[in-house]
């Protein structure tokens, strides 16, 4: 952290930030609000809600989770600094989504449909009571897109871990959020959205969310480069039992990230529930069957890696498919991202934990492939297969085109300004010790 | 007295501790360590087959007197190997001890042993 | 894997499995279903619903929770085999029971009641859209079901942990399910199964979970034979931390797998609720106060021993017995499988992690015991007590007569054929290093 | 464990404290109950008793996650003697909320309304099938309120951490659940409990939960003097990894508890879920953004604890701030209880988990600041801000009274009749080995 | 010059360690290892008692000069006691060391101790 | 015969491997240890600075014969120092060595190493 503490500057920017922040929040929050109940509203309906509610939290569930999967990954040195970005998302894009992000993903299109907006959203202050038309409150709706917000940029860690500077990934995160996510996320959910008025189908979040996480993060480390001696080095996982914990952690958190999806309670849910469960299961079983046919052994990152194809996979596609369905695409999505892990490896680029690889070819996968799987009615009004085909694809080509562009000019801005690669010696003594001055198992030396 | 520290693999820790109970030395102390030598060993990770170029092994510390460590060392040998013996197996290495205390009682020298 | 290496045979078996799978699914996918929505059906109740769809979600997280609780007690070198068979479950089961087991287990009486089916019920199609009476859609309900289906095998698992070879262990626990857990299911809890016709009671799986399981476990811990060096070797548990968090979340997610099955979100849940709680919390008091007595010290693995004894021992009972009742069942739960325990190590057999001790000897007291603790008016038409006691036992016999048999045939058969106890230098090496390439915890080494 | 060899009489206390019990239930188990099922009574709202239910679960929840926070941070001796306090909580607290604590905090005023009682609740044998007026059953209420007297006495013991004798313990939080919990959760929640009376907002336990358990913990700490070695001897948390995941669990579990405090699934819920997401966000960014300002560093304990922070200083005032005080009270906390922990450093005491430094003072900032952040028409009839602050410090000072003497008198007694401050080799040695005869990572060792 | 090498009860590290310091030996090096020896510990497992082969002890390694040999000797023994001295409490052993190199300087011999 | 230990920080790890490697030091043994020195290293703890008194280093176990001495001293001072050299860097350890016997082999002496 030489370079910061040659700049004081720099180091005030957080506590600057913050205090911004604080002091609007502060202003807001002392204002009297203009009595925002409107005179009739539809009934809350108490189950519906009931279960909105519980997903918000199954999702949140996954933040954790995702540290735990991507923090037994890494080399010993990095396993904090690698559950921190999980835990920074949650911290950051936890405020942010409150006070605009939120505004500019759902509010009413803006520059030309770019993005939404609307002032009586920041803060979520004109949503404080009230009740859409499934009988949900808003703000139950404003967390549970929150959490998507969140997870999102978490994702993308995963492909430049072990080597950035957690301010610079702070600064990354949040402005990725509002300029990447933000947009992604308007175009795709809200009512006005071009995605969706193109009836593009992305039932949790396939394009918003793994595409766009994969594509950046692809982006991601190949500007930033890879890790000093990779792949010269052997760098083992520093806890593959956690990996599995995480997973677990993960599964159980998408039936919140997809059922909840449906926001309601109901047959749509429980269809969503059910094609959730068995793409993982189908995932899973795909991946270590195809590691037992290629080297006679079933590892138990395949189980993991196979549990998150399948998951990723059935994301956009868990309103329309059927069990039947939801297996054919858990077994192809194992073997497509299997496939191109191993294609990863012939190219030789460091997408360290394989974003790319699982989150972005089984998110391109899920998204073009459901149109073949439609359930019977489920397909837009007069729509074949081949035009439903070609508007699935304009979501994804969009989704990845924006992201793409977007990123680079972030990283680049970032990397100059703030610093983001880490340092060769900093990157050696590793970013619990260099960048959080902790250790992960202190249990390892004697205390 | 002699100082003998004997590298082996994970798996042959417990045949070996028999062994030289049974050979009478009762007392060693073992750590987790981890080696390089001609061993070749193989992981998994996604599909790739790793080759961690450091292999979990045992390190064994037996102190004793002289007339021990032919014993102590046809115990190891006896027991540490694989099969006929197998590239891993380890290495037994034998340093002169100039003294040996033991802390409880402060007794010094072979019978502290 | 030596035996592997020399027959590709064996090898490719789980490929054109899978790919058979695949192939069937794909047909069933891309023929479009009969339109299924019936004329009319009961409306969907939004809050038994959400609640069924987060007891869903909780019996899922007991999975991670076993795979953590039996993960932490073996050897090191053990770890990730021993997750990996919690897991496994997830995969193997999660595909089965949608492809064909819940059709088995739900369908009308074939072949004497031996077991049900339905081919309408294969892929789960003809219950895409359905609602059952209680206002739940039939899919949360096979959903629900199904990860009953997944802990059973996964819980067996525990009996010859540290010994089996993985394949052997997939086939197992596959045929498993079909041949033993399906018609167990069936006769409990299928309309027309011969057990609930007789007044059977066990309401969350006391006899079709964990007597099944325990019985099974303790055949295979007999037939495989106890663990090389056991019991002279002290076998130590890796990580009594984890086991610690994996009970946590058993504790957690027992909430579902009990208070889920009234199949309603009422008084009813709210009994079965409180009484898991409260035996739970029972049998853990139960149990460290016994060590307290026996050795003056209260262990972590007793607490967490006494918790899950007082979870097996109510679960046939959630739905019956009152507060008082369940501190009753928690205690005597506890003191039964701790003397259990001790005889099993008199006897000398290696059931690894007890599941007999536990599941097995809990799961019968409580399905016996119930009968004297039973809610008033909650008694069968006119029944007394010991005329119920005979119907509960009816249950648990044939349960262990059926469940014995039947495993002891599917362990010889696939020992013969596949091979399942791991071969000496393969278990003298470990299983996470022989079977799956891998090391749990890497931390341990430089990296 | 000399002193127990020495003295059976003392062994035995727990046996004949079991038996006890047991007796009791038994009794009450096999007396047939008066039927309880009133003629009328609201009809159940499905939707708000699944929230509820599944608030109970998140809530339970927070125990092992407390139980990981609380452990990893201790050193590795001490780690499983550290997870049994909050197990032992659960298991204590447990069995005796049924038996008679719930009847002490929710039946009618006795003794001048010092506590309630209601014989009928012992064993919560009244409310078997009762259901109160917003449509939720009793039992999923007692249950509910059962998980925070579980979670109060468990916080405290992070406060005397690696000191303490288990026995002691045990009756240390029994004693005190039973005198100090059910006292103050009659004055605050029961309908006549003369806080609520007053006026005094608490919407999910800053004052009865971590006001008193703060309070209690510094006098702990005080009375039974600090940790052999400290400040001198730096100790280092064993598993800060372990911490990561355990505050990621509390997150979640906060959900339940501040949002299943509405005791409902609508409107009231959604902003209470609401201001706890942004309020842990905000106090994790704000202490994160402290640590670098002031070290150049973003620690994961310090993103941990300001996580912390924020979701205490809101668990008050849920229900009746907006987002944007929400955001204002999270970074109050983080910086007050950043502070507070650094002045303990100071003044040399050692609690050790810093039980006042986040509960006590984040439960204080949070109850007393409320009042100025409060939502239009949320404050009482014909109340000032003033005058309701004068209500809010009524809560907060009788509060701190009240525990703190009771709890300095129970530390007296039980240190004085059974011992409960460790002994010095005992503490040398660590817990887990000296109380527990257990070792946390049997993989350190070989085995 | 020598190396000693000490095994000793974890709970006595940080009094050890101490205690070297007042000897003036400010450099050491600390690892975990197992030993088994005359002591017999005991654990508890599902209402049995384990009695664990390899007991958790630390291990000290001390290159000193000879002048310092009795000062690190005198200050282990007088620190790593339990009590009066107690079966476990570990031994020293004392070994000759040739050549020591500091790394940073490159110095060698007694000054680079 | 020598014993070479040597105790370095712990992200010099993997360049001593190279270097020994190239100076045809195939053969290594590796482990954890924590030390105490002259450097002082920095932990931080809820707002306070914590001197951590044992840090964590990697204690690398070679037995060479004398021709490869220097070669492996030389290549570890050339690997091991961060800059020029900064305290902490560690040190290096020679002790006669008496024996080396191959487990695999039985074959004793210079040829076993
Ligand atoms: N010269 C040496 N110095 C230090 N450790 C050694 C040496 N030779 C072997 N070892 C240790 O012994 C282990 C086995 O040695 P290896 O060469 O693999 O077997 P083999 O001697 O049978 O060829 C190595 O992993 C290493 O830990
Ligand atoms: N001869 C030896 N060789 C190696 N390690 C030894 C030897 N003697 C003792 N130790 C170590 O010292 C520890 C204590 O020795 P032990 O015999 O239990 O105590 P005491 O010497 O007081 O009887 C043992 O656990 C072992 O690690
Ligand atoms: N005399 C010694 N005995 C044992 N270990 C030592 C000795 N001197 C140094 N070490 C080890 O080397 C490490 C680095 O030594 P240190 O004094 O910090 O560096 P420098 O020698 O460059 O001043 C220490 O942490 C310790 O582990």
């Amino acid at each position: 952290m030489l370079a910061t503490q040659r700049d004081p500057v720099r180091t005030f920017v957080p506590a600057a930030l913050l205090l911004l922040v604080l002091g609007v929040a502060m202003c807001v929050a002392l204002t009297p609000a203009a009595a925002t109940t409107l005179p009739e509203q539809p009934p809350v309906d108490t189950g519906a809600t009931a279960w909105m509610l519980t997903s918000t939290a199954l999702v949140l569930l996954m933040v954790p989770g995702l540290a735990m999967f991507y923090g037994g990954l890494v080399r010993t040195k990095n396993v904090l600094g690698t559950m921190m970005h999980s835990f920074a998302a949650m911290a950051i894009i936890g405020v942010l989504w409150v006070v605009v992000g939120y505004a500019l993903a759902f509010g009413p299109n803006v520059l030309g449909g770019w993005v939404g907006f609307d002032p009586g959203l920041l803060f979520l202050r004109s949503i404080d009571t009230t009740v859409s038309t499934g009988g949900i409150p808003d703000l139950v709706f404003a967390m549970f897109q929150g959490k998507f917000a969140i997870i999102t940029p978490a994702l993308i860690a995963g492909a430049f871990a072990e080597r950035v500077k957690f301010r610079g990934y702070a600064i990354f995160i949040a402005l990725w959020s509002l300029l990447v996510y933000s947009p992604l996320c308007h175009w795709v959910w809200a009512s006005d959205g071009f995605l969706l008025q193109a009836g593009a189908i992305d039932f949790a979040g396939g394009t918003v969310v793994h595409i766009s996480a994969g594509v950046s993060g692809l982006v991601a480390a190949l500007y930033l480069g890879a890790r000093r001696g990779y792949p010269r080095i052997a760098m083992h996982p520093n806890n593959l039992v956690m990996v599995m914990m995480g997973v677990g952690l993960l599964w159980v958190g998408w039936f919140g990230f997809n059922a909840g999806s449906s926001l309601s309670s109901g047959v749509k849910t429980a269809q969503a529930l059910t094609v959730t469960q068995v793409a993982a299961a189908a995932g899973a079983l795909a991946w270590v069957c195809i590691e037992a046919v290629q080297h006679r052994k079933a590892t138990s990152l395949g189980m993991a890696s196979g549990i998150l194809a399948g998951l990723v996979v059935i994301t956009p596609a868990a309103g329309v498919v059927q069990p039947a369905g939801a297996i054919v695409l858990g077994f192809v999505a194992s073997g497509l991202c299997y496939g191109a892990i191993l294609l990863k490896n012939r190219l030789g680029y460091d997408d360290t934990l394989d974003v790319f690889g699982i989150h972005g070819i089984a998110g391109m996968a899920g998204a073009l492939l459901l149109t073949f799987l439609i359930r019977a009615g489920e397909m837009p009004e007069g729509r074949d297969v081949i035009a439903q085909l070609g508007v699935q694809g304009l979501g994804v080509v969009s989704t990845i085109g924006y992201a793409s562009v977007v990123t680079i000019v972030l990283l680049v801005v970032i990397q100059k300004v703030f610093g983001l690669r880490l340092g060769t010696t900093a990157e050696g003594a590793g970013m619990d010790h260099e960048l959080h001055g902790e250790q992960g198992y202190g249990l390892l030396n004697l205390n | 007295m002699k100082l003998i520290v004997a590298i082996i693999q994970p798996d042959k820790l417990d045949d070996v501790h028999q062994a030289l109970i049974h050979a009478e030395i009762f007392r060693i102390t073992v750590s987790r360590v981890t080696g390089h030598g001609q061993q070749e060993d193989q992981e998994l990770y996604r599909g790739e087959e790793v080759k961690p170029d450091l292999i979990p092994k045992v390190r064994l510390e037996i102190a004793v007197n002289e007339a021990f460590v032919e014993p102590t060392v046809t115990a190891i040998l006896g027991a540490a190997k694989h099969g006929e013996g197998t590239i891993g197996d380890g290495k037994i290495f034998i340093m002169p001890l100039e003294e040996v205390i033991r802390i409880r009682t402060g007794e010094r020298g072979g019978t502290a042993i």
